[in-house]
């Protein structure tokens, strides 16, 4: 039996961007987690008014510290409260979850493009990293809604070229990642994604042949494949066919599920 | 261990605590957690006739110490159930409530005969009130009359004994036990979850895909409590208890309200350990309250 | 303000706030923590024929993000009432709601008919739900025909226009909220509070004197939505929404139900200033959603 | 309007006895509070699973420093989670709250009883340095359950003798504190009491006749006399008759109400 819970203790919350917090863990948990795109399922506090846990994708881990990074948006009720945690609490983690992104995927000397967006940015980093690490060439194509929002520009250029998108225009190329994909011409071997179900649907109509790769992102009950809330379709599949993000995904092929 | 084993019609069970049906799947899960040998039982994912996709997404929502969830039923069907899920409990030493849907009363009769019969089906848990169901489903758990038919014609057909899984969305519980007591059934579940919605303030609609969904966890405990209270007081078959169940306090408060054991539902998925944490706490609750046996409680509340 | 006014059969409203009878005494406890003016209106407590003591204590329970009560109607009776409540409302600018109960169809009839006619009374609250009532009370509210029965001696009497608050432990609340409409309510109230129970595991006793208790608070939120949800796009007279509302964003979520206006009951018990704090920020949220008054909010989840 | 909700900072948390905790609280609301034996309502925290605020009495008062002392036994979910928060942490309070011990009645020079049980204690200690302040001559006597129940001797002391009880005999005279009373024939001007009900039932049975006034416990909802939860039968009263504890009480003459 694989320990998938435990306790981590903060060592570190800070604001990167405008309500995005990057949350660095620790703990012995961490010795288990090795897949980028995989993701955990955080429980917000001890308290019995949010019941259910929120998925959080690894953004980066230092196996030698024990240490992994996420990095989310306070948006809601549950994040809110988690970026209001200091450092010294602890934090009821499961995981690793999920089938994370393909890394065997990108050979050794070829190149490959992470296109992410927003909120989804975060697990590109870890795997850029780890692409890094086999010889792969990365570019990194990030897009923000403004100037505001952007994080990890710095962390991402230590990779490979870097191209910034805001949607205002306020910072970077004005515009979506499919337009700074189009205008510099960007071409790949592999191409890795994760952002809103727009961006996907965009480049699953551009590159439905290719080799490409996409996450998904859907509410959850259990996050460990028990309850079913987390289902889509598979394309073409038959009527009752179905993919469940937390454990199917939430990394897919692109073309293999309907988004 | 003794002292929290409990044994009721088709499920002799080591101790009174089984997941609930809808939020364990097939058990294979969380077997990755922990010796699913450990449970009293378990209650599988609804089975219907034919292989179902459910609702569309989103199918869950959270609530203030609750969530909703619109599942829809979605399972392999009857053959997939059977050919892909029960095999699994081969290796297993643990008694399996199947429980059971459709929105037909043949559809109920034909996977309760089949399923029956399986080995490793140890009694079946009919579901009369997923409120997630558009056609039948809802109609069978607020009607005496009906949830009384099929109750006798799921008995007729059924090689184990049958439980009646209640819908707690009715005015008049009572009502609708006794009717399904006197058609043969040989024990009861309750409760499924109450009907509820929420609304998105921003989006302006429901959170849901399906609008509607069913209402779980602490937040509906008191509800649950109250309708075990009152039905046990009534009739004479066992009451599988559930409805926000988390700690072992809670499981106590189920079987002085009259439950003869207990089903652990949402709180699976805000943590996953805690069946086996609750078995744990047990024995340090009957020595607290200086009684031998789980079996000392049930009804306390009002039979002392 | 004009943004937040809302004009209902006898309550011309400033905004959509009121808090919920039986949670906000007669107006003066609150009012020494703001200005009573600043509501929309105010729903008092239920008041009976004669003056009752009500339950025994323990009177309240408190649940995971709820609360149960089994407060049983206690009040100083009509003429106390009329005699030391509501001449204090003479200095205050606000419609008053009297919930009203009884226990056999005349008390309803006298209370309504006496009290419908007294200054500072704007609108009748037939309360025909309160599940703390032994005789009478529950029927009222479960049973279609006897509601409408009902409705209709009161609205015959009253002086000023009737809602009618509906109990939410029913299998069709629909059908009530339909039969009530016809016999020729002005309006309906709802939801009222689900009846629950505590046990108290160490004692083994319910942790009420009354056994059983009315559940209220965020934990019934999403019943009280889905409830108001489904009646709006049925009935064509407005709804008082309440049930489990702490927040301006709650208030929002009830208007797209299809409520016009709401009411707040147990948050004030956790912040006696959750009604001028729901009424600062509704503004802002009118701004947030590109609308310029809330009525343009109502029904806003189905009806666009 | 008076003010009576506030924000007020926790400067103390300390363990005084087996699960009771000593709070010190330090806010502008402080000003309002003065009369001993009323209460504050307290929210656990921000979070919403447990709604209902904790009645719990004052202790004692520092005007000037503007902080206010509460005693109290974590016993329950909420007051366990009041004990987990820390220095600095701010706490939701309403109140003052309630109508308290009437000082007025202990004239200078005159023989005083206070009489506590368990965790009705506290708000004895700020009524007996009133009294003294008033020129009272002041006896205590406590009842615990057992020796590591007992807290505030020391302080007890500096008001006057002090006679403690433990039920187990393990400090103190073993038995109750009317136990005391008789032993050693404790007699007095004007007793002031708070503690379990049995014991106030027992002072009621001996001292109905006399100045006796007794603080009542109640399970409350909204703490200033809007939601009729915690009322009381009036002795000898019509069948309708009540006083509510939150807002004509919790203090009451001896025999005014049923207990
Ligand atoms: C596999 C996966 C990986 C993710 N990785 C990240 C990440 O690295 N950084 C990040 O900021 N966000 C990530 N998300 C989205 C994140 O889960 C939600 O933003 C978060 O759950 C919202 O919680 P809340 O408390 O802010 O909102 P609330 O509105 O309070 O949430 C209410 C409920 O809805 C669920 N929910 C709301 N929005 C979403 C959403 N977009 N996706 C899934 N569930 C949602 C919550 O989990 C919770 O159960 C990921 C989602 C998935 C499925
Ligand atoms: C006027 C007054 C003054 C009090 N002063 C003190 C004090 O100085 N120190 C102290 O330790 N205790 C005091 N109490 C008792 C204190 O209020 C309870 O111990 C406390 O509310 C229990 O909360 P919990 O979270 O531990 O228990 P839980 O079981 O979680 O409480 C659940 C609910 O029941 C209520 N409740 C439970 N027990 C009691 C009780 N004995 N009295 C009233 N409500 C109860 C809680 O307030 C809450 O609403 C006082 C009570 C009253 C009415
Ligand atoms: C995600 C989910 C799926 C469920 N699916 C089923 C089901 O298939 N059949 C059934 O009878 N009950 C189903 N239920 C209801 C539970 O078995 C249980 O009755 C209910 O959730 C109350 O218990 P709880 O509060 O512990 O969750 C489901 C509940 C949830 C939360
Ligand atoms: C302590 C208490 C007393 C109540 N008394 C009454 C009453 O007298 N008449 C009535 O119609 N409803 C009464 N209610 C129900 C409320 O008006 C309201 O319908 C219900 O509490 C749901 O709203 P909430 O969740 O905001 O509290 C009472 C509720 C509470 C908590
Ligand atoms: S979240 Fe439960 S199956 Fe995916
Ligand atoms: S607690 Fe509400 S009236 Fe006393």
């Amino acid at each position: 039996m694989r320990k998938k819970q435990g306790r981590l203790t903060i060592v570190k919350q800070t604001e990167v961007a405008r309500d995005s917090y990057e949350l660095v863990l620790e703990g012995e948990l961490v010795k288990h987690m090795s897949q980028p795109g995989q993701f955990l399922h955080v429980r917000v506090d001890e308290s019995e008014d949010l019941l259910l846990r929120r998925p959080i994708s690894i953004a980066n881990i230092d196996p030698e510290k024990e240490q992994v990074t996420m990095i989310y948006r306070a948006g809601g009720a549950g994040t809110k409260r988690l970026a209001a945690q200091r450092v010294g609490t602890e934090v009821d983690v499961l995981g690793p979850l999920g089938q994370g992104f393909p890394l065997e995927e990108a050979k050794r000397g070829e190149e490959v493009l992470l296109v992410g967006g927003g909120i989804g940015v975060p697990p590109l980093y870890y795997l850029g990293r780890r692409l890094v690490e086999n010889g792969a060439r990365v570019t990194s194509v990030l897009g923000f809604a403004s100037q505001a929002d952007v994080f990890y520009e710095q962390p991402f250029k230590q990779l490979g070229n870097v191209h910034i998108a805001t949607a205002d225009g306020s910072y970077g190329a004005p515009g979506f990642v499919t337009d700074v994909i189009s205008q510099q011409s960007l071409d790949f071997d592999v191409l890795y994604s994760c952002g809103p179900t727009p961006m996907l649907k965009a480049l699953t109509a551009r590159y439905r042949e290719r080799r490409a790769f996409i996450s998904l992102e859907e509410r959850m009950g259990c996050g460990v494949g028990a309850c079913f809330a987390c289902v889509c379709h598979v394309e073409n599949g038959q009527a009752h066919e179905y993919r469940k993000i937390c454990t199917d995904g939430p990394v897919f092929p692109v073309g293999e599920v309907v988004l | 261990m003794e002292r929290l084993q409990i044994s009721l019609p088709g499920l002799e069970m080591k101790n009174p605590v089984m997941p609930a049906s809808g939020c364990f799947g097939f058990g294979k899960e969380y077997g990755q957690f922990f010796d699913l040998n450990q449970l009293g039982a378990i209650a599988i994912k609804a089975t219907t006739k034919e292989a179902r996709f459910g609702n569309e997404t989103p199918r869950v929502a959270e609530t203030k110490a609750g969530m909703l969830n619109a599942i829809g039923l979605q399972n392999p069907g009857l053959q997939g159930v059977i050919e892909q899920e029960l095999p699994r409990f081969d290796d297993y030493d643990v008694p399996i409530l199947a429980n059971i849907a459709g929105s037909t009363m043949d559809d109920y009769i034909e996977v309760a005969a089949e399923l029956s019969q399986q080995r490793n089906v140890s009694a079946i848990e009919l579901n009369i009130s997923c409120p997630n169901v558009k056609q039948g489903g809802i109609a069978f758990g607020t009607v005496p009359e009906i949830a009384a038919e099929l109750t006798k014609e799921v008995k007729a057909v059924s090689a184990v004994p049958v439980y009646v899984k209640l819908s707690p969305n009715v005015a008049d519980i009572v009502a609708i036990a006794k009717a399904i007591e006197k058609a043969g059934a040989d024990g009861l579940a309750m409760i499924n979850t109450l009907l509820g919605m929420r609304i998105d303030a921003k989006t302006r609609r429901p959170v849901l895909a399906n609008q509607y969904g069913g209402l779980s966890g602490a937040a509906i405990k008191p509800v649950a409590l109250r309708m075990i209270h009152q039905v046990s007081q009534q009739v004479d078959i066992p009451i599988i208890g559930m409805g926000g169940i988390q700690t072992a306090e809670d499981v106590i408060e189920f079987l002085l309200a009259g439950a003869s054991c207990i089903a652990v539902g949402t709180a699976n998925f805000t943590d996953p350990y805690t069946c086996p944490n609750i078995i744990r706490d047990l024995p340090h609750w009957l020595d607290r309250l200086e009684v031998q046996s789980i079996t000392d409680l049930i009804g306390g509340s009002w039979n002392e």
